[in-house]
């Protein structure tokens, strides 16, 4: 496979959220707002990189009965300094996004790409693999969150484009979060149908 | 006095007035009469009889040695013309005697009365009744004798002799009781004897009550039978919903009425016995309603079996109307059958005409959860439930929602607004279930 | 006493961890289409919950906090969940089979299953005293059997409607998941 | 065994590491973070009781049982070593969770100075507007002798807070938190009671 | 044979159906409604018009482009109507027609269609949309208007919750639906006249309105007695607010109601038990479409675990 | 920072005791073969093999108590893919069957007894009278097989029969259990020549109820240069039948049956008859969730 193959499946094919269903819970909890779809992203693809970069690299050397713990010891490293630096330098952020930084640990998604990817390829491959699904996650999670911050606030990036009494405010609460997901995915399902 | 019923079922338009006010007639006897070899459940019979074969009124010219079963016998007196396969009215195909009328109406030499009837033994009194074929003209036409047969460790200690007739349209089974009923007291004594039980009942609902005084009368004498009058509703006929509502007792899943001791037979079975053990005639007529919206004169005949619908009709003056559906039975349990040119068979108790009108119904929908289905069910069963587990073929959960409890009645079908045809999709489920216990396992 | 009380009527039924705090979703989507699945998952998950709440609780409070590492409170949880999940499949695979019959299959989907480290998180978070801290991880664990109940009873009567294509299967427990959400704002506002 | 010590080892050793690696950056980011929290409350302090130039958290002296469970902290602010305000930090319960505000209060004229929700986890666009100044200002420079009460119109009277429109709780959980700070102040803060 | 040489029709029994249909209790349904819709009419005027027919209109065209759209016949019923009119009904008479419209089209399209259509939606539609109104434009939802002149005022409900010092309406005035409130749910005459007409026909179980309301009285009373408020307090909480509309109209909505005898007391009992529990404890003034909602989410499970014994199926041979 | 060190490490060190215990105390062989087995699975979880699910068969494979045949839905791609996993050899080629229909009786050719209006499903409208038509052995056309085709693969034709599409069918073997008249059959996707009909009626009889029924003329058996067709006594009477063994595919029995109930098609593009109907279930994505939960 191609490393132009390699980026891109992440981002349509086997794109994470919409296709595969992994973390959900993030892109449900935190797409309220683009900004904090955008910074999650961003959190989760420099983890991703960073523990795909990692477990590649040490890939010969570890023992294969250890090696999902190993997995867990080393994305759970990356995650807590994510998770110190966002709070050192992007507070706002910091406090929105709340426990779901540290959440990023159990998210499948990242544990499934060291074990079907990083654990098999060198490093360059690992990279550009970890690149594609973290842009593949961050935009299905900018996806949602457009859906979710336009009809629900009226605003998009904080920037007002809906009259000040039209937005539906369930769309921010939870009921939103679900419905547009379900909503999202459906329309998935009908797109690819349509394509194959 | 609030008077007895069961739980659930539904109230019907009777129709019973195109009929029940009329005299029964004796219908034509036929040139040809056809005689289906299985007119009753069980074992069919095999021909005791060859084509060319002289016969003679009452003979017997088919039997089975099955247990479950009942003998046949010829109708009128004449000739065997063929024996041959022909449609039967309960949606199947049958090989039938066919027989020529010569009109001479000999009766057998073995349809001799029997001098003491008051005197024969339950033994005795069986046995006549397997050589009279006698089986249930309630309509499953069961083998009457093997319901009498003593089972180990079971006591009867009632029979009901069920005159509810619940079944829009029929008429017979009223004017039967109007016309015979000595003869029915008669043949409960009959009953009860062979049996060995001191209670008899016979059940009638409240919208007969014409008939229940004329047997009050007849059994005026018979101080251990009494006559229960019920709540009209369909499907009181039903044997064990009459039994619940005659005595309080539920027979149990997958058991017998003999299961809590109790033995039920239609009227008119009751009479046909009473005939067979006093005068040995055999079962070889039946009386037929014949009415509906498509006949000209709907009337009650008495009917020599193996005549064909069409003559019966032709009698009634013929079809009126466009007509779409010819009901072997009531319209709530009766079989359609695509021709008139089958025989009258024992279990034949109406023949219903339907005409383009009446076969009109609304569109289907997907079910609505009203639930009627299930409040009307007379077996306490879930039919909506029953359907959706059908439908997926989850035959064992069928089973284990007690699928085979259905006894068929199609009320839910009647009163569902979605106009679903549950109970053919629980047919569905039970023929599944049944083939599956058939399969041996592993 | 009324604390405890409004513990876990917020957790039950307000802030229901599925529904509202959106922890746990894919075990709710995943396993939610038997009810008998999703009892024993809610099992599997509720005895995990409460185990590394207490034990979680244990080791922030005696070793991260006196030691002043809070930081490394993200890794320090996910190993005693990982080992403690481990351990408990073991442990009843060796001392009660049938239990481990009904559960089994349930624990490995819980290492990677945010509610209990979230569960975890929110105790240290709230700072809760041990008391509280069990009280609080039991009533999330039984929201989330809750939630997973209701669901699957849900899917089962779905299995046979005529949903569109394309909805079929987790885009409709989605919708089914917003409209449950919308009804449990009805608890809003309660306490 | 020796292989489940081998195993062991690694993980030890990969663990070491990576706590190794995490004590590092946290000495990178923890100064960075303290100063922040420092900073923050700090600034919230600055915009309820703008005329401090020191505040001292003195909640043990001055929360003795039994006191209102709303309150959190009590802060002392000082002009020139002198105590000039008092800054209660309150918590209530909200339309969907506990909602913390800072009450300020000037000594000298027994006045609430401002007040300043600082955390709330309500309804954007409803309950949250409680952030807003808009609402925050309807607090200012009100009289501490009287209970606060909520009104749904257009205040009345000098005691009356207009809710937020459809976040009547939540306006509520708030002046429930003022009115136990200003009930603790003229207990302990009232005219001639210096601390 | 006269039959016009066309062939016999055979099919299973039976062949004779009651004049049932979906069509038939669709329309009944609405005839019961009629009630109703007059006395919301007469107490809120032409705005409760223009909303009620937003509400029908929008529904009933959602209905049939669900169905188009989903290659699905049309089915030629009423149930929309019933949801958009039901959902006019329980919001208030000056909400923004494009609200009512948006409400009416989450209804059919998310709460009905994309779960199958008539018969399948687990879900009550029309309440579903009234919640997400409720969510998503809570200011305009919660703004209520006297009956007649339209001056804005509160509903007796929330003059009770929040003990504002306005003066709660008579019980009369409450029986009539002379107070504030949704366009349909004043008027407590109206809505029993046409309960009794549902009844009548046979299309609901007396079951679950009287369960519903039964406890809603009982714990009512009780709360009453503690509170001492005197006996009118129960009979205020039944009249008030939308609790006879919902108990008689979507609480017995077939589609999401148990289908068993004892379900359906104990889906009365719930609704009864959750309206007191939101109205005395809970953050809203009044709790009867979400006491509803959340009952039906537990509506499978009740149906599971109810089910009937099966005739036959006596203990002792069991 | 030695804190750090020395807490993770003992955690770490915890963890991989237990872990290790794990391993080794409650070791479960798991054959490393069988998930790799299970993904090259078709997925469609039909049963087709005997076995209750993909992950069964699988596992049955390694242990040897099925052909890899059996999975007819897998087809030959799959047994090639099973045999590098296994690391055997391909064994003989085993062409892919379809499911053909022994009926051509449809509503323009068959005499009609009555208008059927109850439930679509064959085995209820076989209770009344054996089904609508005159001929007691030909379809009764309710679809029952085209409902439960996983596959999509029969659809009911216009004049009432139902019509098998052979690039999705699979030979999973579904439609011929289903048939309450055996009216299925699977066969070489590369047999051309088949009877369409299984009435053992005498031919008089058989031909007044239906225009294109078997009528026991013996003309296909006369023609066929190479012997594979024959009149052959089946259950109450006889009936024409192929040797498929035998038959070229050359179609002359086709042209001479006078009613023409034997049938010649056109054969399948190449590439169809190797490459087998991969795709599995309408919308499965194989995640493998559903079999064991
Ligand atoms: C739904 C249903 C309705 C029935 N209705 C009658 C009826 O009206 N009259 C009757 O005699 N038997 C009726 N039966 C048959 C009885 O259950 C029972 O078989 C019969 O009364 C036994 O008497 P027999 O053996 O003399 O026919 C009905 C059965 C079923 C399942
Ligand atoms: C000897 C004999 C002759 C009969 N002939 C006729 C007959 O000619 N026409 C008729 O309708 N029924 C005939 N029947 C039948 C009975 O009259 C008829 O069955 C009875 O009146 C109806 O009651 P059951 O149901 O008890 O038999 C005959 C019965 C017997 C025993
Ligand atoms: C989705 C939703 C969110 C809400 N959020 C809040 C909130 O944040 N704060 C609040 O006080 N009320 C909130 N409410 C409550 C309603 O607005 C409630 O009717 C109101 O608080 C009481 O009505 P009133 O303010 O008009 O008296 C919310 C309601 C809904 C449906
Ligand atoms: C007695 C009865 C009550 C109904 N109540 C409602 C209702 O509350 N809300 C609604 O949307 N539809 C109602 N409908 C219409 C219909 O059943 C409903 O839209 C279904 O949920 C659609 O599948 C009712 C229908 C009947 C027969
Ligand atoms: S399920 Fe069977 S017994 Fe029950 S009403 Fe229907 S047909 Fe009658
Ligand atoms: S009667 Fe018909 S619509 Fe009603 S529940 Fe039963 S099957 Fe469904
Ligand atoms: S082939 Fe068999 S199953 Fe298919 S429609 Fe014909 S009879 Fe029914
Ligand atoms: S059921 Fe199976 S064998 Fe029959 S046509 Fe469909 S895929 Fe082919
Ligand atoms: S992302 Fe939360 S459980 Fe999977």
């Amino acid at each position: 496979m191609s490393l132009m193959s390699e980026f891109s499946k992440g981002i349509i094919k086997e794109n994470p959220l919409l296709r595969l269903m992994l973390g959900c819970c993030p892109a449900l909890a935190i797409t309220t707002s683009v900004e904090n779809g955008l910074g999650m992203g961003a959190a989760f693809t420099g983890v991703l990189i960073a523990s795909n970069m990692a477990i590649s690299a040490m890939r010969k050397i570890i023992p294969e009965n250890v090696r999902i713990p190993v997995y867990v010891v080393i994305i759970a490293s990356f995650v807590t300094m994510t998770d110190q630096l966002m709070h050192a330098f992007t507070p706002a952020l910091y406090d929105s996004l709340g426990i779901f930084i540290p959440l990023i640990v159990v998210n499948c998604i990242i544990l499934g790409r060291a074990e079907a990817f990083a654990n098999k390829n060198p490093i360059i491959p690992a990279i550009i693999d970890a690149v594609g699904m973290g842009i593949g996650f961050t935009l299905a999670l900018v996806l949602v969150s457009s859906f979710r911050e336009v009809l629900g606030a009226g605003t998009f990036l904080g920037i007002q484009v809906l009259p000040e009494s039209a937005p539906a405010i369930l769309m921010i609460l939870p009921p939103g979060g679900f419905i547009t997901l379900g909503c999202l995915l459906g329309l998935m399902n009908k797109l690819q149908k349509k394509a194959a | 006095m609030k008077k007895a019923t069961f739980r659930g079922g539904i109230h019907l338009d009777g129709h019973k007035e195109l009929t029940s006010g009329l005299e029964t007639v004796v219908a034509h006897i036929p040139d040809r009469v056809y005689i289906p070899l299985s007119q009753h459940i069980g074992a069919p019979c095999v021909p005791l009889v060859v084509v060319g074969d002289q016969v003679k009124k009452g003979q017997k010219i088919g039997a089975s040695k099955g247990f479950v079963s009942a003998p046949i016998h010829a109708s009128v007196s004449g000739t065997v013309v063929a024996i041959e396969l022909m449609e039967h009215p309960g949606g199947s195909f049958v090989p039938c005697i066919i027989i020529e009328n010569d009109r001479k109406e000999e009766w057998a030499e073995s349809v001799i009365p029997h001098r003491d009837p008051a005197s024969l033994t339950p033994d005795e009194l069986r046995a006549i009744i397997l050589e009279a074929g006698i089986v249930g003209k309630g309509g499953a036409t069961f083998p009457s004798h093997v319901k009498y047969a003593p089972v180990e460790g079971k006591i009867v200690d009632t029979v009901i002799l069920n005159g509810v007739e619940c079944e829009p349209y029929l008429t017979t089974d009223h004017r039967l009781m109007l016309e015979r009923s000595d003869k029915i007291v008669a043949g409960l004594g009959y009953i009860m004897r062979a049996v060995g039980c001191e209670r008899g009942i016979i059940a009638v609902e409240e919208n007969k009550m014409d008939a229940v005084a004329v047997m009050e009368k007849a059994a005026a004498e018979a101080k251990n039978i009494t006559i229960v009058v019920l709540k009209e509703k369909y499907p009181q006929g039903s044997e064990k919903q009459l039994i619940y509502a005659c005595t309080g007792r539920e027979v149990p899943v997958g058991g017998l009425p003999l299961a809590v001791g109790v033995i039920v037979n239609n009227v008119g079975t009751a009479s046909a016995l009473a005939r067979a053990v006093e005068l040995g005639i055999p079962f070889i007529g039946r009386n037929v309603t014949v009415s509906g919206p498509g006949i000209r004169n709907p009337a009650n005949y008495r009917v020599r079996i193996g005549t064909l619908f069409s003559e019966l009709i032709k009698q009634s003056g013929g079809y009126v109307g466009e007509v779409e559906k010819i009901i072997a039975g009531g319209p709530m349990m009766g079989k359609t059958v695509f021709t008139d040119n089958l025989p009258v068979v024992k279990g034949t108790s109406g023949i219903i005409i339907f005409t383009k009108e009446e076969n009109r119904h609304s569109k289907e929908f997907a079910c609505v959860r009203c639930a009627k289905c299930i409040d009307v069910c007379p077996a306490y069963l879930e039919p909506t439930s029953l359907v959706r587990l059908a439908k997926r073929k989850a035959w064992e959960d069928a089973e284990r929602m007690d699928a085979m409890s259905c006894i068929e009645c199609s009320s839910c079908v009647y009163v569902c607004p979605a106009q679903i045809p549950l109970i053919q999709h629980i047919r569905r489920a039970k023929q599944a279930i049944l083939a599956a216990k058939a399969r041996p396992q592993g | 006493m009324q604390e405890y009380f409004i513990i876990i009527i917020s957790a039950v039924l307000i802030n229901n961890i599925v529904l509202s705090q959106f922890l746990g979703i894919c075990p709710f989507l995943g396993v939610s289409k038997k009810l008998s699945a999703s009892l024993g998952m809610g099992g599997a998950v509720s005895f995990v919950l409460v185990l590394a709440g207490a034990l979680t609780w244990t080791v922030q409070t005696y070793i991260l906090n006196p030691f002043k590492i809070g930081y490394l409170q993200t890794i320090a949880f996910i190993l005693i969940i990982a080992a403690l999940v481990q351990f408990v499949e073991m442990a009843m695979r060796k001392y009660s089979p049938p239990l481990y019959k009904a559960l089994g299959i349930y624990l490995p989907l819980i290492t990677t299953n945010c509610a209990v480290l979230g569960v975890a998180i929110i105790n240290i978070k709230k700072e809760y005293t041990f008391g509280k801290v069990m009280v609080h991880s039991l009533s999330h664990a039984a929201g989330f059997t809750l939630a997973l109940v209701l669901m699957s009873g849900i899917r089962e009567r779905l299995e046979d409607a005529d949903i569109p294509e394309s909805m079929r299967g987790t885009p409709i427990a989605l919708v089914v998941a917003a409209l449950m959400s919308m009804a449990f704002l009805g608890f809003s506002g309660l306490i | 065994m020796r292989e489940i010590f081998k195993l062991s080892l690694f993980l030890l050793l990969v663990a070491g590491i990576s706590g190794a690696g995490l004590s590092y950056v946290n000495d990178l980011t923890g100064p960075l973070i303290e100063k922040q929290i420092l900073q923050k409350k700090i600034d919230s302090f600055k915009e309820v009781y703008p005329q401090a130039d020191k505040v001292e958290n003195e909640s043990a002296a001055w929360l003795k049982a039994p006191y209102d469970p709303s309150l959190k902290e009590v802060n002392i602010a000082y002009r020139s070593g002198a105590p000039v305000g008092v800054l209660y930090a309150v918590e209530t319960k909200g339309y969907s969770g506990p909602i913390s505000t800072l009450v300020g209060f000037d000594i000298a004229t027994t006045k609430l100075t401002a007040i300043k929700v600082l955390s709330q986890r309500e309804t954007p666009g409803l309950g949250a507007k409680a952030k807003e100044s808009a609402f925050q200002d309807r607090y200012k420079d009100k009289n501490s002798a009287v209970p606060l009460e909520v009104s749904k119109t257009a205040p009345t009277r000098e005691n009356q807070i207009q809710a937020i429109t459809a976040s009547t709780i939540t306006s509520k959980a708030v002046t429930k938190g003022v009115n136990a700070a200003r009930e603790h102040f003229t207990a302990n803060f009232g005219k001639g009671k210096l601390p | 044979m006269t039959t016009s040489n066309d062939l016999l029709v055979v099919t299973s029994s039976p062949h004779v159906h009651s004049p049932d249909s979906v069509p038939n209790a669709m329309r009944d349904v609405l005839i019961a409604l009629v009630p109703a819709l007059l006395a919301g009419l007469y107490f809120f005027r032409l705005p409760a018009l223009a909303v009620i027919a937003a509400c029908v209109a929008s529904a009933y065209a959602a209905e049939i482009i669900c169905l188009r759209v989903m290659k699905k016949p049309q089915t030629g019923e009423a149930s929309a109507i019933i949801t958009g009119l039901l959902l006019a009904f329980c919001i208030p008479p000056h909400l923004p027609v494009w609200m009512a419209v948006l409400g009416s089209v989450f209804s059919i399209v998310i709460a009905k269609h994309l779960f199958g259509g008539l018969g399948q939606n687990i879900f009550n539609p029309a309440l579903i949309g009234r919640a997400f109104l409720l969510a998503s434009f809570p200011v305009a939802m919660t703004s209520w208007s006297r009956p007649l002149d339209g001056v804005t005022t509160a509903t007796p409900l929330s003059i009770m919750k929040e003990a504002t010092g306005q003066a709660l309406p008579s019980l009369s005035e409450l029986f009539l639906g002379n107070v504030s409130g949704s366009i349909a749910e004043t008027s407590a005459l109206a809505i029993l006249l046409g309960g009794a007409y549902l009844l009548y026909r046979g299309h609901i179980d007396w079951r679950i309105p009287g369960s519903f309301l039964g406890t809603v009285f009982i714990l009512m009373s009780i709360a009453g007695w503690v509170k001492g408020a005197g006996f009118w307090y129960p009979f205020f909480h039944l009249f008030a607010g939308g609790l006879l509309l919902g108990a008689f109209f979507m609480a017995t909505d077939w589609v999401t109601t148990p289908v068993t005898k004892l379900g359906r007391i104990i889906f009365g009992v719930g609704c009864g038990s959750l309206v007191v529990l939101i109205r005395l404890k809970g953050g809203y003034p009044e709790g009867v479409a979400y006491s509803i909602l959340l009952m039906n989410l537990v509506t499978p499970l009740i149906d599971r675990y109810t089910r009937a014994r099966v005739f036959g199926r006596v203990k002792s041979h069991a | 920072m030695l804190v750090a060190v020395v807490t993770l490490a003992c955690l770490g060190a915890i963890f991989g005791i237990v872990l290790g215990f794990a391993a080794k105390r409650f070791a479960v062989e798991v054959d490393p073969r069988v998930e790799e087995l299970i993904r090259v699975m078709p997925g469609a979880n039909c049963g087709a093999c005997g076995m209750p699910g993909c992950a069964a068969f699988a596992e049955a494979i390694t242990m040897g108590t099925v052909k890899p045949s059996a999975c007819s839905p897998g087809g030959a791609s799959l047994y090639e893919k099973i045999a590098a996993i296994m690391g055997t050899e391909v064994s003989a080629y085993e062409e892919r069957q379809v499911a053909q229909l022994l009926c051509q009786g449809d509503n323009v050719h068959t005499k009609m007894l009555y208008r059927y209006e109850g439930l679509s499903d064959c085995h209820v409208a076989l209770a009344n009278f054996k089904g609508p038509k005159a001929c007691k052995f030909g379809c009764v056309m309710q679809g029952s097989c085209s409902r439960v085709c996983q596959f999509g693969a029969i659809q009911m034709g216009v004049n009432g029969l139902p019509v098998v599409d052979y690039y999705r069918c699979t030979a999973c073997n579904k439609c011929v259990v289903e048939c309450p008249l055996q009216l299925y059959k699977l066969v070489g996707v590369s047999r051309l020549v088949h009877v369409r009909c299984v009435n053992t009626e005498k031919g008089k009889d058989a031909k007044a109820n239906c225009a294109t029924a078997c009528i026991k003329c013996k003309i296909c058996e006369k023609n066929c240069p190479e012997d594979a067709v024959h009149v052959v006594a089946t259950g109450d009477g006889t009936v024409a039948l192929i040797d498929y063994e035998k038959c070229t595919n050359c179609g002359i029995c086709a042209v001479k049956c006078p009613t023409k109930s034997i049938d010649k098609i056109m054969p399948l593009s190449e590439e169809v008859i190797l490459e087998v109907g991969e795709t599995p279930v309408p919308g499965c994505t194989r995640c493998g969730v559903c079999p064991p939960l």
